[in-house]
């Protein structure tokens, strides 16, 4: 199994505030890792720090063996990583079938394609490939219609249409469900679990626990900016450090 | 619906010819003549043939800085139009000598007229004539506040083989290096300021003086400076320093404030509209006129000057010499007629601008008269050279190898007691016309050809 | 999908070339079919087709676009004093120089967004127009605006043509550029830039544009580098700009800085949201009606409104004039005003927008009742 | 030394104007959000409401003029100098102050017509729309205002105790020949007070902390129940009063003209820029330091040096302040820095 996402002795300093101290990751290929920890334990940071957009002080973020760190988001999204923003981010003006044709077009063409003579009609490849990822996640029916107007879940659903038709090699979900309903919220659960069967390497950062204990090979605990324990699930549920700095309370 | 049909049965039969012939041009490429010239007309632009009437086109600022100074323009052209066509109590038509006018329109056509608006900006000003001179069918164009728009304008009507009788326009370049056939100008321009401002201030102020320059940083502020500075050195004054200012600064303390302690014991303000109020207005709060350099009075000069300005420097303007075009306080048989037609039309004197624009649309319809045409080589020709009186401004001459009109020069001062609310200006001298008279040689331009 | 097929696509420009093609004849009752005018209409409507490039595609608004007018305008002057009174080497060098303008601008502007952006292109436009008015005037000619003089150098025509007597005038191969002849020349221009437009319009790029506009945030985690995207965006909508500048130039040959002060670019912001932002033909009919305002409107005095109500009785004459001139002549400015701000309150999308919206709910109407028939039946 | 002396007040006098303007756009732009493109047509309302004032005081009777033969003229006398004699012509020569007396309540009334009226509905809508929808009513306002008052400036004077320069020089040891006109000074002085009230009412009253804690956080302060949009029409309200006055102020130093709001407008925009959208410290610090800057770059020896900068310096400041520091000199992290 190869590593894909290598994360190795990385420590962010904010003022006075250690954010990150010395966390090491390895996510390998086809692992769904999720990233848990109480509110201001650092997740966002690390997720932060894993694409790049905050350079750490000290340490190294690898993906696929190459450096991520100070690189430009699409550049990171042009090495293969795709990520999902925790309030859905789509282009709300433009109809569904041309939200997920964008990002084909990106995977296919590059960062930047001076392409002003072909016309978007005629991208037939590429509009397959959008529709049929469309049928996929269900919103087929609405492709027409301008993307704004969808609800929060057919946006998170659309979202990851976005990310997949792009065949990432690894993606990043900030809590996915946030703010969702309980029945958003199980359609989304589901939906992962199809991406996970097929394949896809994931990283995970979520609050809810039905979430996390569903979709993850591997769990890791963020406390005060370090990692104070790693493992599968069952290790996670019955560790007593994380009992007492995340799940104590709710135990109780 | 049925309006609509009728409308379109109006314009249908002529227009669509034209309409097509347009289309023929395309095709037709080679022969690319056909349409620059009006191929159905006579032999010149907008001949009005067997027309009862005749169109003129008065092109004034009605928006923008300058806009009070285009609508006193647009008032005085009414005034003209209406005087021509035997109407109203006749005006300058009693007083103009020699004189081929009859009051009854111009060669026997009623005058009409269309206006337009210049926004004081080139581009404005020839898409306004162009409209005049293509839509309107206008046979003269005239009109305008600005030196810049008037060269604008006067090549554009040469192009058009159209007449140019330029309105208030003061830059030495009009009738000098861009000076044009079928272009004219009434007014006096920036060099004859200079040579009649030059022997009143050595009377004023001595011949021992230092003279700092304030000037509008666009080509009439130049030609004012540069001329200013000609004359006033001739006298023995020095310069202390010339500094260019930008056009609409509104607050011009930081560059006031270097005078009071350059040494200098003289300000001349080459500012104009806007800029000018503005400036006098500043310079005379720093105190400048209560100022004492080199044991004289500290003085400042505006070498242009309007009514209209002087209304709007208020106070400030008592006791600063300057010089202008004309004046309605003016005795003269011709001035006093035409102030007593205008202010009896509107209820107060006209500006200089007024007088030049009225006295130009009378001198171009004489014209027209004395030519027996409206052809315009013809017209022009009995233009040029052209020597009358009774105008306002005394014996005046339409130079031939400048078109530009040589006739006494008014030198003004603020009046300090002033006797109504429009007694603004005194003259101090009328400087006769052999004084500002100068070589045309020395600006260099073409007149061009006759036919275009 | 919401382009257009290849066969719309044809349709589309069929009609419009007539429609531009024919303004001589169709635009007589409205008293705007004279050259100059027509002249207008086209090379303005390039200008706000280039500008709606930029802000209707990706929402940037720049509040300094006159600046590439002026620049394409003065690059074209001196292609006619310098090298040829022939247009298209003028033409050439318009597109060129504001290119290269934009590029510079461009490349420093862009590295902000929103107001910030509007903020610097308003800037630039300040500095460029100050120093064309005053320490540039060698190359500008000043307040006077750069003209053509008898003893220009003309190089390339000084080696074939003996110079005549009066100014020489600018022409294609022969055909005066003036009248008539000029208006086609713009007239095809136009219709080849809005044909580039609409290309542009229906291009992956496109589309990538709109989604900058969208949604720069997810464009970049999309894998777009968008700097570029928006610098070829900025470069060719200030190309377009140049391209009217310098067809000003042709029909015209004198180039003033008035031409490039912000309220010229405001001019141009105001022709695209009159007419429609981000639609294919909105900058185009807001072009042609400012236009048409300025020109018409500006010219209405009294008099001729008093002719127009003559068939009024007199109270009732005096009455519609009274009314009307404020409006008309010089209260143009006025209407421009009061007409912007009704569009901008009421119908954000513009006179097009407006027009679609009313058009849409006509056909939904239509749609809906022609089923109620079905099921009735 | 005196010349660099003059052209520092000259420069704090220009920047007291260009803070009072940029005072009112910020206070605007920080608590409702909204980009007004309309302020400069508002300071020009300012100016005219001394104008008005003075068509007021001067409100005259017509009389014959018989130093005009030509034509009817009439002289015009105003009422005040035939009932009140010497008193009437001084209350006329003091109209400017007085004039303060009709710009408050004025300019409150059209700052609030305007917030109800037009700017309400823009909340929401993008910047874009509302710089274009005030942009519209700038034009409306300021060709209203042309059709009543003319195109042409129209001189206000200051009170004639203070119209000429105070030696300035003297006081400070500075030599005689130092002198600064006295409505100047006066007018510098009346921007620090205004500025001041300003701060002190958003610092020291409940009212202006509300307001300050909305500008930092409107939705919490929406959430304690406090109705902060109608404390927000208050401050448009202030914001227009402000400029008012500043505009009142400035009559005598610049004869208001029709067009005069738009002359003004880019340049505080730029200052706010500067200064930081939405700080008001920032909107004060960057009008004065243009100012000076301004005043600086028209000294001759820096002309010499650089042709033209005294054209430009304003619109290169904004660029390097926005390249290099884009939230302006003091404005927040992450407000408006994109």
């Amino acid at each position: 199994m190869t590593t894909v996402l290598n994360v190795s002795g990385v420590n962010k300093r904010f003022g006075g505030l250690q954010a990150l101290d010395n966390v090491n990751l390895k996510v390998e290929e086809g692992q769904t890792l999720a990233i848990i920890g109480p509110n201001g334990a650092g997740k966002s940071t690390l997720l932060n720090v894993c694409i790049g957009r905050l350079a750490p002080d000290s340490g190294s973020v690898e993906f696929h063996g190459e450096t991520l760190i100070g690189k430009q988001p699409y550049e990171i999204n042009q090495a293969g990583v795709a990520r999902v923003f925790q309030t859905p981010e789509i282009f709300p003006e433009l109809n569904l079938l041309e939200n997920v044709m964008i990002p084909a077009l990106s995977k296919r063409n590059g960062a930047f394609h001076f392409n002003i003579i072909s016309r978007m009609r005629e991208e037939k490849q590429i509009e397959a490939d959008a529709i049929s990822f469309l049928e996929e996640f269900g919103l087929q029916d609405q492709s027409d219609n301008e993307a704004g107007t969808l609800s929060r879940g057919d946006k998170r659903r659309l979202e990851l249409a976005m990310c997949l038709v792009q065949k990432p090699k690894l993606l990043l979900l900030d809590e996915p469900t946030a703010g969702m309903s309980r029945h958003d919220t199980n359609t989304t659960i589901e939906l992962l679990k199809k991406i996970k069967e097929s394949g896809m390497t994931k990283v995970i950062i979520e609050h809810d626990m039905q979430v996390v204990f569903s979709l993850a090979d591997k769990i890791v605990v963020l406390a005060q900016g370090a990692i104070i324990a790693g493992g599968t699930p069952d290790e996670i549920r019955n560790d007593p450090k994380v009992q007492e700095a995340y799940l104590g309370e709710e135990q109780v | 619906m049925n309006d609509q049909k009728k409308l379109a049965r109006d314009w249908s039969r002529r227009q669509i010819l034209k309409a097509s012939a347009t289309g023929a041009v395309l095709a037709a490429s080679s022969s690319p003549m056909f349409f620059v010239k009006d191929a159905w007309a006579a032999n010149f632009r907008n001949n009005p043939g067997n027309s009862s009437s005749v169109t003129l086109g008065f092109n004034v600022p009605q928006t923008g800085a300058y806009s009070d100074e285009g609508a006193d323009e647009l008032r005085a052209y009414k005034l003209a139009v209406q005087h021509l066509n035997g109407e109203g109590d006749g005006g300058m038509l009693n007083t103009m000598t020699p004189k081929s006018l009859t009051g009854n329109g111009i060669l026997g056509k009623k005058v009409k007229f269309v206006t337009g608006d210049t926004q004081t900006k080139s581009d404005a000003a020839r898409a306004s004539a162009k409209r005049m001179i293509e839509k309107d069918g206008v046979l003269m164009v005239t009109g305008g506040s600005s030196s810049g728009v008037a060269i604008a304008v006067q090549g554009l009507c040469q192009e058009n083989g159209i007449i140019f009788m330029a309105g208030l326009t003061h830059s030495n370049d009009t009738t000098g290096k861009d000076k044009k056939r079928y272009g004219f100008r009434h007014f006096f321009n920036a060099y004859m300021s200079g040579a009649a401002l030059g022997p009143v201030l050595e009377k004023e102020y001595g011949n021992e003086r230092k003279a700092y320059h304030l000037t509008a940083d666009y080509t009439w502020g130049w030609t004012q400076e540069e001329s200013m500075r000609k004359f006033t050195e001739a006298l023995g004054w020095q310069t202390s320093k010339a500094v260019k200012t930008p056009v609409g600064a509104g607050d011009f303390s930081q560059y006031i404030t270097p005078v009071l302690n350059s040494g200098a014991d003289v300000l001349v303000l080459n500012h104009y509209g806007k800029d000018m109020i503005n400036s006098l207005t500043q310079a005379v709060q720093f105190g400048l006129r209560d100022k004492q350099v080199n044991g004289k009075n500290f003085e400042i000069v505006v070498p242009l000057f309007s009514r209209l300005m002087a209304q709007g420097a208020g106070s400030n303007i008592k006791g600063i010499l300057g010089s202008t075009n004309w004046n309605w306080s003016l005795q003269d048989a011709g001035s006093q007629a035409f102030v007593k037609s205008f202010g009896q039309a509107y209820g107060f004197p006209p500006s200089m601008a007024a007088h030049t624009c009225y006295v130009q649309t009378l001198l171009y319809a004489n014209a027209c008269e004395m030519a027996g045409t409206f052809n315009p080589p013809e017209v022009i020709k009995s233009l040029e050279g052209f020597s009358f009186d009774g105008m306002g401004n005394g014996p005046t001459e339409y130079r031939a190898s400048d078109h530009q009109c040589f006739k006494n020069v008014l030198v003004v001062r603020g009046n300090m007691n002033p006797s109504s609310q429009f007694d603004l200006l005194d003259v101090v001298q009328e400087v006769p016309r052999s004084q500002v008279e100068y070589d045309p040689a020395i600006f260099g331009g073409k007149l061009g050809p006759y036919t275009v | 999908m919401d382009t257009i097929s290849r066969k719309g696509e044809l349709r589309m420009m069929a009609l419009f070339a007539v429609i531009v093609l024919l303004m001589p004849i169709w635009l007589i009752p409205f008293g705007a079919a004279y050259p100059d005018l027509l002249q207008k209409f086209a090379i303005f409507g390039i200008f706000a087709v280039g500008f709606n490039i930029l802000f209707g595609l990706t929402g940037y608004l720049s509040f300094g676009h006159a600046v590439f007018l002026g620049v394409g305008s003065y690059a074209a002057v001196w292609s006619f004093k310098l090298f040829t009174m022939n247009v298209i080497p003028a033409v050439i060098f318009g597109v060129l120089f504001s290119g290269i303008f934009a590029a510079v601008i461009g490349f420093v502007s862009l590295r902000r967004s929103g107001i910030y952006f509007s903020i610097l292109t308003l800037a630039f436009a300040q500095m460029s127009y100050n120093l064309a008015y005053s320490v540039l005037t060698p190359i500008t000619n000043g307040e006077t605006g750069l003209q053509l003089r008898l003893h220009d150098l003309r190089m390339i025509d000084g080696l074939f043509i003996e110079a005549g007597e009066g100014l020489p005038l600018t022409n294609l191969f022969g055909i005066k550029m003036s009248g008539y002849p000029g208006f086609y020349f713009c007239a095809v221009l136009l219709i080849l830039a809005f044909y580039l437009a609409l290309r542009i319009k229906n291009s992956p790029f496109g589309m990538a544009l709109k989604a900058i506009k969208s949604n720069q945030l997810r464009m970049g985690y999309t894998g777009f580098n968008t700097r570029p995207y928006l610098m070829s965006a900025f470069m060719i909508s200030g190309m377009y700009a140049g391209l009217a500048g310098a067809l000003l130039a042709v029909t015209d040959p004198l180039a003033g800085a008035e031409r490039m002060q912000w309220t010229a670019s405001g001019e141009v912001v105001l022709m695209t949201i009159l007419g429609g932002v981000g639609t294919l033909f909105g900058p185009l009919l807001g072009a042609g009606l400012i236009k048409y305002f300025e020109n018409i409107f500006s010219s209405y005095n009294d008099a001729l409104l008093q002719e127009t109500f003559s068939f009024l009785p007199d109270m009732l004459n005096n009455l519609m004039v009274g009314i009307i001139s404020p409006f008309v002549g010089d209260g143009w400015h006025l209407t421009l005003g009061g007409l912007f701000m009704v569009i901008i309150i009421f119908l954000p999308g513009g006179i097009v927008g407006g027009i679609t919206m009313v058009w849409r709910r006509y056909m939904k109407k239509r749609g809906a009742s022609a089923e109620m028939e079905g099921e009735t039946s | 030394m005196d010349s660099i002396f003059l052209q520092i007040l000259n420069g704090l006098d220009k920047g007291g104007a260009y803070a009072l303007i940029a005072l009112g756009l910020t206070l605007v732009f920080g608590t409702l959000g909204v980009v007004n493109f309309a302020h400069g047509a508002i300071f020009m309302l300012g100016s005219f409401c001394a104008v008005t004032t003075q068509n007021l005081l001067t409100y005259s009777k017509k009389v014959k003029d018989e130093s005009i033969t030509y034509f009817e003229a009439f002289k015009e006398v105003p009422y005040l100098e035939i009932w009140w004699g010497d008193t009437g012509s001084f209350i006329i020569d003091y109209k400017v102050p007085f004039s303060i007396l009709l710009a408050i309540p004025v300019m409150l009334l059209i700052g609030l017509a305007m917030e109800r009226g037009l700017i309400r509905h823009f909340y929401n809508r993008p910047h874009a729309d509302q710089i274009l929808v005030t942009f519209g009513l700038a034009i409306v306002i300021q060709e209203i205002v042309k059709s009543i008052y003319g195109a042409n400036p129209i001189p206000v004077p200051a009170p004639a105790i203070v119209a000429g320069s105070a030696s300035i020089g003297s006081w400070i040891g500075l030599g005689e020949s130092v002198v600064y006109p006295w409505w100047r000074l006066i007018y510098l002085a009346n921007a620090l007070v205004v500025i001041s009230a300003v701060f002190s009412f958003l610092k020291f009253t409940t009212y202006g902390m509300v307001v300050r804690a909305g500008m930092q956080d409107r939705e919490t302060v929406g959430l304690l129940g406090i109705d902060i949009q109608r404390r927000f029409t208050v401050v448009f309200g202030m914001a227009s009063v402000v400029v008012g006055i500043a505009g009142v102020m400035y009559t005598p130093i610049l004869s208001p003209d029709y067009h005069m709001g738009m002359d003004f407008l880019v340049l505080s925009f730029v200052v706010v820029v500067v200064g930081g959208m939405g700080s008001l410290e920032g909107a004060v610090v960057a009008g004065f330091m243009l100012g000076v800057l301004q005043s600086f770059a028209a000294m001759n020896e820096i002309k010499s040096i650089f042709p033209g900068i005294d054209q430009i310096i304003v619109y290169l400041v904004a660029v390097i302040i926005l390249l290099t520091r884009p939230r302006g000199l003091m404005g927040r992290k992450g407000v408006m820095e994109d």
